[in-house]
Protein backbone atom coordinates (compact mmCIF):
# COMPACT_ATOMS: atom_id res chain seq x y z
CA UNK A 1 0.00 0.00 0.00
CA UNK A 2 1.77 3.26 -1.08
CA UNK A 3 0.64 6.27 0.36
CA UNK A 4 2.09 10.28 0.22
CA UNK A 5 3.01 11.56 3.52
CA UNK A 6 3.06 15.50 4.74
CA UNK A 7 4.15 17.17 7.49
CA UNK A 8 3.38 21.12 8.28
CA UNK A 9 4.86 23.86 10.55
CA UNK A 10 6.55 23.18 13.63
CA UNK A 11 6.54 19.18 12.91
CA UNK A 12 8.10 19.35 9.61
CA UNK A 13 10.70 21.50 11.10
CA UNK A 14 11.66 18.86 13.33
CA UNK A 15 11.54 15.73 11.20
CA UNK A 16 13.82 15.10 8.16
CA UNK A 17 11.52 15.81 5.55
CA UNK A 18 8.80 17.93 4.61
CA UNK A 19 6.97 14.79 2.61
CA UNK A 20 7.45 11.43 1.32
CA UNK A 21 6.27 8.51 -0.17
CA UNK A 22 5.91 5.35 1.80
CA UNK A 23 5.03 1.45 1.09
CA UNK A 24 3.04 0.37 4.19
CA UNK A 25 3.62 -3.04 5.34
CA UNK A 26 0.96 -5.16 5.56
CA UNK A 27 -0.86 -4.50 9.12
CA UNK A 28 -0.88 -0.79 8.88
CA UNK A 29 -4.24 0.09 8.22
CA UNK A 30 -5.02 3.15 10.11
CA UNK A 31 -3.71 6.89 10.83
CA UNK A 32 -2.45 5.96 14.39
CA UNK A 33 -0.67 2.32 12.94
CA UNK A 34 0.80 4.88 10.18
CA UNK A 35 1.97 7.11 12.91
CA UNK A 36 3.52 4.83 14.92
CA UNK A 37 5.09 2.88 11.75
CA UNK A 38 6.92 6.25 10.33
CA UNK A 39 7.90 7.47 13.70
CA UNK A 40 9.85 3.88 14.57
CA UNK A 41 12.14 4.24 11.68
CA UNK A 42 15.01 5.92 13.98
CA UNK A 43 15.78 8.92 16.43
CA UNK A 44 14.79 11.42 13.87
CA UNK A 45 11.31 10.77 13.63
CA UNK A 46 10.87 10.38 16.98
CA UNK A 47 8.81 13.62 17.20
CA UNK A 48 5.93 11.78 15.23
CA UNK A 49 5.52 9.80 18.27
CA UNK A 50 6.28 12.36 21.37
CA UNK A 51 4.12 15.06 20.68
CA UNK A 52 1.70 14.40 22.39
CA UNK A 53 -0.71 16.88 20.33
CA UNK A 54 -0.34 16.11 16.68
CA UNK A 55 -3.76 16.06 14.63
CA UNK A 56 -3.81 14.16 11.06
CA UNK A 57 -6.11 14.55 7.69
CA UNK A 58 -6.16 11.67 5.57
CA UNK A 59 -6.82 12.99 1.56
CA UNK A 60 -7.14 16.89 2.64
CA UNK A 61 -9.74 16.19 5.61
CA UNK A 62 -9.06 16.07 9.33
CA UNK A 63 -9.81 12.63 10.75
CA UNK A 64 -9.32 10.49 13.98
CA UNK A 65 -6.21 8.32 14.71
CA UNK A 66 -8.76 5.39 14.32
CA UNK A 67 -9.26 6.64 10.65
CA UNK A 68 -8.69 3.56 7.83
CA UNK A 69 -5.53 4.16 5.14
CA UNK A 70 -6.16 3.27 1.78
CA UNK A 71 -3.88 2.60 -1.28
CA UNK A 72 -3.13 6.32 -3.13
CA UNK A 73 -4.28 8.64 0.13
CA UNK A 74 -2.56 11.80 1.06
CA UNK A 75 -2.27 11.67 4.01
CA UNK A 76 -0.87 14.41 6.87
CA UNK A 77 0.01 15.03 10.43
CA UNK A 78 0.75 18.59 12.03
CA UNK A 79 0.43 20.58 15.33
CA UNK A 80 -3.17 22.03 16.13
CA UNK A 81 -3.56 24.96 14.26
CA UNK A 82 -3.09 28.74 15.04
CA UNK A 83 -4.81 30.42 12.13
CA UNK A 84 -7.32 33.37 12.19
CA UNK B 1 -22.49 34.38 -3.17
CA UNK B 2 -19.95 31.78 -1.53
CA UNK B 3 -16.27 32.49 -1.44
CA UNK B 4 -13.43 30.84 -0.25
CA UNK B 5 -9.89 32.57 -0.90
CA UNK B 6 -6.46 31.89 0.28
CA UNK B 7 -4.14 34.84 -0.96
CA UNK B 8 -1.01 36.48 -0.05
CA UNK B 9 -1.98 40.21 -1.19
CA UNK B 10 -4.22 42.14 1.21
CA UNK B 11 -7.83 42.08 0.46
CA UNK B 12 -9.91 45.80 0.79
CA UNK B 13 -12.35 44.89 3.78
CA UNK B 14 -14.56 47.65 2.73
CA UNK B 15 -15.43 46.23 -0.49
CA UNK B 16 -15.78 42.48 0.34
CA UNK B 17 -18.91 43.97 2.85
CA UNK B 18 -20.59 46.56 0.24
CA UNK B 19 -20.53 43.40 -2.31
CA UNK B 20 -22.04 41.20 0.67
CA UNK B 21 -24.29 44.06 1.19
CA UNK B 22 -25.38 44.29 -2.84
CA UNK B 23 -25.47 40.96 -3.03
CA UNK B 24 -29.36 40.67 -2.82
CA UNK B 25 -32.36 42.92 -2.11
CA UNK B 26 -32.76 40.38 0.53
CA UNK B 27 -29.66 41.03 2.72
CA UNK B 28 -30.56 43.43 5.89
CA UNK B 29 -27.49 42.89 8.11
CA UNK B 30 -23.62 42.30 7.45
CA UNK B 31 -21.47 41.07 9.92
CA UNK B 32 -17.61 41.25 9.35
CA UNK B 33 -14.72 40.21 11.12
CA UNK B 34 -11.23 41.33 10.34
CA UNK B 35 -8.30 39.88 12.20
CA UNK B 36 -5.13 41.69 12.17
CA UNK B 37 -1.50 41.49 13.06
CA UNK B 38 -1.32 43.39 16.93
CA UNK B 39 2.15 44.93 17.50
CA UNK B 40 3.95 44.40 20.30
CA UNK B 41 7.61 42.05 20.48
CA UNK B 42 5.91 40.60 17.14
CA UNK B 43 7.90 41.93 14.56
CA UNK B 44 6.64 39.74 11.78
CA UNK B 45 4.31 37.09 11.25
CA UNK B 46 4.76 34.50 8.71
CA UNK B 47 1.31 31.95 8.04
CA UNK B 48 1.90 28.53 6.42
CA UNK B 49 -0.72 26.96 5.49
CA UNK B 50 -1.73 23.06 3.54
CA UNK B 51 -2.60 23.98 0.11
CA UNK B 52 -5.68 21.99 -0.94
CA UNK B 53 -6.98 21.12 1.75
CA UNK B 54 -7.23 24.81 3.54
CA UNK B 55 -9.66 26.01 0.97
CA UNK B 56 -11.35 22.56 1.24
CA UNK B 57 -11.93 22.72 5.28
CA UNK B 58 -12.65 26.96 4.54
CA UNK B 59 -15.08 25.41 2.35
CA UNK B 60 -16.93 22.73 4.52
CA UNK B 61 -16.83 25.66 7.01
CA UNK B 62 -19.12 27.82 4.91
CA UNK B 63 -21.19 24.90 3.96
CA UNK B 64 -21.87 23.88 7.25
CA UNK B 65 -22.91 27.12 7.74
CA UNK B 66 -25.42 27.79 5.39
CA UNK B 67 -27.30 24.17 6.76
CA UNK B 68 -27.01 26.15 10.06
CA UNK B 69 -28.43 29.46 9.50
CA UNK B 70 -30.48 30.75 6.74
CA UNK B 71 -27.97 32.99 5.16
CA UNK B 72 -27.95 35.58 1.73
CA UNK B 73 -23.74 35.11 1.31
CA UNK B 74 -20.44 34.74 2.86
CA UNK B 75 -17.06 35.33 2.21
CA UNK B 76 -13.57 33.99 4.16
CA UNK B 77 -10.33 35.28 3.12
CA UNK B 78 -7.00 34.01 4.94
CA UNK B 79 -3.71 35.42 3.88
CA UNK B 80 -0.53 33.39 3.87
CA UNK B 81 3.25 34.84 3.87
CA UNK B 82 5.07 37.41 5.98
CA UNK B 83 2.77 39.92 7.51
CA UNK B 84 3.68 42.87 9.64
CA UNK B 85 2.26 44.48 12.89
CA UNK B 86 -1.23 46.15 12.00
CA UNK B 87 -1.38 43.85 8.40
CA UNK B 88 -4.69 42.14 8.18
CA UNK B 89 -4.75 38.18 8.33
CA UNK B 90 -8.62 37.10 7.92
CA UNK B 91 -11.75 38.00 6.95
CA UNK B 92 -14.65 36.83 7.38
CA UNK B 93 -18.52 38.07 6.49
CA UNK B 94 -21.53 37.44 6.30
CA UNK B 95 -24.89 38.30 4.85
CA UNK B 96 -28.88 38.00 6.30
CA UNK B 97 -31.88 39.25 6.42
CA UNK B 98 -31.66 39.55 10.35
CA UNK B 99 -28.51 40.50 12.10
CA UNK B 100 -28.92 37.19 14.41
CA UNK B 101 -28.10 34.87 12.19
CA UNK B 102 -25.18 36.65 11.06
CA UNK B 103 -23.62 37.48 14.03
CA UNK B 104 -23.79 33.87 14.82
CA UNK B 105 -22.63 32.23 11.56
CA UNK B 106 -19.70 35.29 11.17
CA UNK B 107 -18.22 34.17 14.80
CA UNK B 108 -18.57 30.06 14.30
CA UNK B 109 -17.27 30.82 11.03
CA UNK B 110 -13.58 31.83 12.50
CA UNK B 111 -14.00 30.43 15.97
CA UNK B 112 -14.05 27.28 13.90
CA UNK B 113 -11.14 28.05 11.49
CA UNK B 114 -8.91 29.30 13.96
CA UNK B 115 -9.46 25.03 15.45
CA UNK B 116 -10.21 23.39 11.72
CA UNK B 117 -8.21 25.13 8.93
CA UNK B 118 -4.95 24.09 8.26
CA UNK B 119 -2.84 27.79 9.23
CA UNK B 120 -0.19 27.94 11.05
CA UNK B 121 1.70 30.84 12.76
CA UNK B 122 5.66 32.05 12.97
CA UNK B 123 6.63 34.86 15.28
CA UNK B 124 9.54 36.63 14.80
CA UNK B 125 10.73 39.11 17.71
CA UNK B 126 13.92 40.87 18.24
CA UNK B 127 15.21 37.63 19.72
CA UNK B 128 14.01 34.45 18.42
CA UNK B 129 11.59 33.04 15.78
CA UNK B 130 8.59 30.36 17.34
CA UNK B 131 5.95 28.85 16.49
CA UNK B 132 2.91 30.03 17.76
CA UNK B 133 1.23 27.66 20.29
CA UNK B 134 -2.67 26.52 19.88
CA UNK B 135 -4.92 27.80 22.82
CA UNK B 136 -6.50 26.10 25.00
CA UNK B 137 -9.54 28.96 24.69
CA UNK B 138 -9.87 28.61 21.04
CA UNK B 139 -10.90 24.76 21.69
CA UNK B 140 -13.11 25.65 24.11
CA UNK B 141 -15.17 28.15 21.91
CA UNK B 142 -15.36 26.20 18.88
CA UNK B 143 -16.92 23.17 20.78
CA UNK B 144 -19.62 25.71 21.82
CA UNK B 145 -20.92 25.72 18.32
CA UNK C 1 -11.62 56.07 19.97
CA UNK C 2 -15.26 56.28 20.89
CA UNK C 3 -17.42 57.37 18.25
CA UNK C 4 -20.84 58.04 18.24
CA UNK C 5 -22.70 60.14 15.25
CA UNK C 6 -26.44 60.68 14.02
CA UNK C 7 -26.66 61.83 10.51
CA UNK C 8 -28.96 62.21 7.40
CA UNK C 9 -25.85 61.26 5.18
CA UNK C 10 -24.51 58.07 4.27
CA UNK C 11 -21.20 56.41 5.47
CA UNK C 12 -18.43 54.53 4.09
CA UNK C 13 -18.51 51.10 6.45
CA UNK C 14 -15.13 50.25 5.03
CA UNK C 15 -13.07 53.41 6.11
CA UNK C 16 -14.95 53.43 9.34
CA UNK C 17 -13.78 49.57 9.75
CA UNK C 18 -10.23 50.80 8.41
CA UNK C 19 -10.12 53.44 11.22
CA UNK C 20 -10.84 51.55 13.87
CA UNK C 21 -8.20 48.51 13.31
CA UNK C 22 -5.52 51.22 12.91
CA UNK C 23 -6.50 53.41 16.27
CA UNK C 24 -3.95 51.55 18.51
CA UNK C 25 -1.10 48.43 17.30
CA UNK C 26 -3.06 46.61 20.23
CA UNK C 27 -5.96 45.74 18.06
CA UNK C 28 -5.96 42.47 16.52
CA UNK C 29 -10.46 42.21 15.99
CA UNK C 30 -12.41 44.25 14.40
CA UNK C 31 -16.05 42.80 14.29
CA UNK C 32 -18.73 45.48 12.45
CA UNK C 33 -22.13 45.15 11.79
CA UNK C 34 -23.85 47.33 8.78
CA UNK C 35 -27.84 47.28 8.65
CA UNK C 36 -29.51 47.87 5.40
CA UNK C 37 -33.21 48.58 3.91
CA UNK C 38 -34.44 45.25 2.87
CA UNK C 39 -36.07 45.53 -0.80
CA UNK C 40 -39.48 44.06 -1.25
CA UNK C 41 -42.67 45.42 -0.65
CA UNK C 42 -41.19 48.21 1.18
CA UNK C 43 -40.24 51.54 -1.51
CA UNK C 44 -38.84 53.68 1.02
CA UNK C 45 -38.27 53.98 4.75
CA UNK C 46 -38.01 57.37 7.07
CA UNK C 47 -36.06 57.18 9.88
CA UNK C 48 -37.38 59.69 12.41
CA UNK C 49 -35.55 60.40 15.83
CA UNK C 50 -35.21 62.24 19.27
CA UNK C 51 -32.55 64.97 18.90
CA UNK C 52 -30.21 65.06 21.81
CA UNK C 53 -31.79 62.39 23.79
CA UNK C 54 -30.87 59.73 20.61
CA UNK C 55 -26.87 60.65 20.92
CA UNK C 56 -26.96 60.45 24.96
CA UNK C 57 -28.55 57.29 24.61
CA UNK C 58 -26.13 56.01 22.05
CA UNK C 59 -22.87 57.13 24.16
CA UNK C 60 -24.55 55.55 27.25
CA UNK C 61 -24.66 52.13 25.46
CA UNK C 62 -21.06 52.56 24.12
CA UNK C 63 -19.92 53.69 27.95
CA UNK C 64 -21.63 50.27 29.00
CA UNK C 65 -20.14 48.57 26.54
CA UNK C 66 -16.56 49.73 27.84
CA UNK C 67 -17.35 49.27 31.60
CA UNK C 68 -18.16 45.21 30.72
CA UNK C 69 -15.39 44.64 27.73
CA UNK C 70 -12.13 45.25 27.30
CA UNK C 71 -11.81 47.15 24.15
CA UNK C 72 -9.47 49.73 22.25
CA UNK C 73 -12.37 51.41 20.04
CA UNK C 74 -15.97 51.61 19.11
CA UNK C 75 -17.95 53.72 16.88
CA UNK C 76 -21.86 53.54 16.19
CA UNK C 77 -23.17 55.77 13.21
CA UNK C 78 -26.93 56.07 12.72
CA UNK C 79 -28.65 57.40 9.87
CA UNK C 80 -32.38 59.41 9.81
CA UNK C 81 -34.54 60.97 7.09
CA UNK C 82 -35.76 59.16 4.19
CA UNK C 83 -33.89 56.03 2.56
CA UNK C 84 -34.30 53.46 0.20
CA UNK C 85 -33.91 49.99 -0.41
CA UNK C 86 -30.31 48.46 -0.56
CA UNK C 87 -29.28 52.12 1.72
CA UNK C 88 -27.30 51.77 4.65
CA UNK C 89 -28.96 52.32 8.23
CA UNK C 90 -26.41 51.99 10.76
CA UNK C 91 -22.69 50.95 11.26
CA UNK C 92 -21.64 49.57 14.71
CA UNK C 93 -17.98 48.92 14.71
CA UNK C 94 -16.03 47.50 17.45
CA UNK C 95 -11.88 47.06 17.74
CA UNK C 96 -10.46 44.95 20.40
CA UNK C 97 -7.25 42.85 21.36
CA UNK C 98 -8.85 39.30 21.05
CA UNK C 99 -12.36 38.66 19.09
CA UNK C 100 -14.70 37.66 21.61
CA UNK C 101 -14.61 40.71 23.02
CA UNK C 102 -15.59 42.55 20.13
CA UNK C 103 -18.29 40.34 18.75
CA UNK C 104 -20.01 40.56 21.94
CA UNK C 105 -19.59 44.07 22.38
CA UNK C 106 -21.19 44.68 19.09
CA UNK C 107 -23.95 42.51 19.16
CA UNK C 108 -24.81 44.61 22.46
CA UNK C 109 -24.55 47.85 20.75
CA UNK C 110 -26.74 46.53 18.24
CA UNK C 111 -29.54 44.32 20.28
CA UNK C 112 -29.58 47.49 22.93
CA UNK C 113 -30.17 50.22 20.01
CA UNK C 114 -32.54 48.06 19.30
CA UNK C 115 -34.78 48.66 21.97
CA UNK C 116 -33.01 52.14 23.47
CA UNK C 117 -32.09 54.50 21.34
CA UNK C 118 -34.96 56.90 19.63
CA UNK C 119 -35.54 55.81 16.71
CA UNK C 120 -38.87 55.15 15.03
CA UNK C 121 -39.08 53.62 11.23
CA UNK C 122 -41.89 54.56 8.86
CA UNK C 123 -42.55 52.60 5.82
CA UNK C 124 -43.59 52.94 2.33
CA UNK C 125 -45.17 50.65 0.24
CA UNK C 126 -47.02 50.87 -2.91
CA UNK C 127 -50.27 51.00 -1.16
CA UNK C 128 -49.63 52.87 1.81
CA UNK C 129 -47.28 54.49 4.63
CA UNK C 130 -47.10 52.64 7.97
CA UNK C 131 -44.93 53.59 10.98
CA UNK C 132 -43.07 50.20 12.11
CA UNK C 133 -43.69 48.28 14.96
CA UNK C 134 -41.45 47.19 17.80
CA UNK C 135 -40.64 43.31 17.17
CA UNK C 136 -41.15 41.09 20.61
CA UNK C 137 -37.59 39.10 19.69
CA UNK C 138 -36.11 42.53 19.66
CA UNK C 139 -37.18 42.86 23.32
CA UNK C 140 -35.77 39.35 24.62
CA UNK C 141 -32.47 39.76 22.41
CA UNK C 142 -32.12 43.44 24.43
CA UNK C 143 -32.80 41.45 27.81
CA UNK C 144 -30.01 39.01 27.30
CA UNK C 145 -27.48 41.11 27.79
CA UNK D 1 -44.38 73.37 37.61
CA UNK D 2 -43.72 73.73 34.29
CA UNK D 3 -42.53 71.01 31.97
CA UNK D 4 -41.85 70.92 28.51
CA UNK D 5 -43.80 67.94 26.54
CA UNK D 6 -42.29 66.01 23.16
CA UNK D 7 -44.51 63.50 21.63
CA UNK D 8 -43.12 61.43 18.49
CA UNK D 9 -43.69 58.87 15.34
CA UNK D 10 -46.81 57.55 15.47
CA UNK D 11 -48.04 59.00 18.60
CA UNK D 12 -47.37 62.60 17.85
CA UNK D 13 -49.50 61.44 14.06
CA UNK D 14 -52.31 60.83 16.71
CA UNK D 15 -52.14 63.57 19.25
CA UNK D 16 -52.92 67.74 17.94
CA UNK D 17 -49.53 68.76 18.49
CA UNK D 18 -45.84 67.62 18.32
CA UNK D 19 -44.60 69.29 21.73
CA UNK D 20 -46.04 71.69 24.50
CA UNK D 21 -45.28 73.43 27.36
CA UNK D 22 -47.23 73.00 29.81
CA UNK D 23 -48.38 74.18 34.08
CA UNK D 24 -49.02 70.82 36.01
CA UNK D 25 -51.67 71.34 39.11
CA UNK D 26 -50.47 70.11 42.87
CA UNK D 27 -50.37 66.21 42.62
CA UNK D 28 -49.19 65.44 39.19
CA UNK D 29 -45.56 64.69 40.16
CA UNK D 30 -44.61 61.40 38.35
CA UNK D 31 -44.35 60.96 34.55
CA UNK D 32 -47.56 58.02 34.77
CA UNK D 33 -49.39 60.89 36.77
CA UNK D 34 -48.28 63.63 33.44
CA UNK D 35 -49.63 61.02 31.17
CA UNK D 36 -53.21 60.25 33.21
CA UNK D 37 -53.20 64.27 32.98
CA UNK D 38 -52.52 64.87 29.72
CA UNK D 39 -54.47 62.51 28.37
CA UNK D 40 -57.80 63.54 29.96
CA UNK D 41 -57.39 66.45 28.43
CA UNK D 42 -60.83 65.45 25.87
CA UNK D 43 -60.83 62.78 23.11
CA UNK D 44 -57.72 64.17 20.96
CA UNK D 45 -55.48 63.06 23.81
CA UNK D 46 -57.03 60.09 24.78
CA UNK D 47 -54.42 58.22 22.67
CA UNK D 48 -51.96 59.38 25.63
CA UNK D 49 -54.27 56.97 27.79
CA UNK D 50 -55.37 54.26 25.84
CA UNK D 51 -52.25 53.18 23.69
CA UNK D 52 -50.67 50.25 26.00
CA UNK D 53 -47.12 50.16 24.88
CA UNK D 54 -46.32 53.81 25.14
CA UNK D 55 -42.26 54.65 26.62
CA UNK D 56 -41.26 57.77 28.48
CA UNK D 57 -38.51 59.46 28.83
CA UNK D 58 -37.30 62.35 31.46
CA UNK D 59 -34.62 64.78 30.78
CA UNK D 60 -33.27 62.63 27.31
CA UNK D 61 -33.31 59.64 29.25
CA UNK D 62 -35.44 56.40 29.08
CA UNK D 63 -37.51 55.99 32.37
CA UNK D 64 -39.98 54.01 34.53
CA UNK D 65 -43.49 55.73 35.22
CA UNK D 66 -42.93 56.03 38.64
CA UNK D 67 -40.01 58.33 38.05
CA UNK D 68 -40.80 61.98 39.36
CA UNK D 69 -41.05 65.26 37.46
CA UNK D 70 -39.66 68.38 38.61
CA UNK D 71 -40.47 71.84 37.20
CA UNK D 72 -38.66 72.47 34.13
CA UNK D 73 -38.22 69.12 33.02
CA UNK D 74 -38.01 67.76 29.44
CA UNK D 75 -40.38 64.82 29.28
CA UNK D 76 -41.27 62.70 26.11
CA UNK D 77 -44.07 59.99 25.28
CA UNK D 78 -43.53 57.65 22.38
CA UNK D 79 -44.10 54.37 20.76
CA UNK D 80 -41.31 51.24 21.32
CA UNK D 81 -38.25 52.57 19.33
CA UNK D 82 -37.99 50.76 16.21
CA UNK D 83 -34.31 52.32 15.24
CA UNK D 84 -31.10 50.14 14.32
Amino acid sequence: MAVRVLYFAALRDALPLAEEAVSLPAGVETMAALRAWLGARGEAWAPLVTWKTLRCARNQTLCAWDEPVRDGDEVAFFPPVTGG
Amino acid sequence: MWTVRVQVEDFDAGAEGERLQRVSPEVGAVVSFVGTVRGGEVRAMTLEHYPGMTEKSLEALVEEARRRWSLVAATVIHRVGRLMPGERIVFVGVASRHRSEAFAACEFLIDRLKTEAPFWKKEETNDSTRWVEAKEGDEARARRW
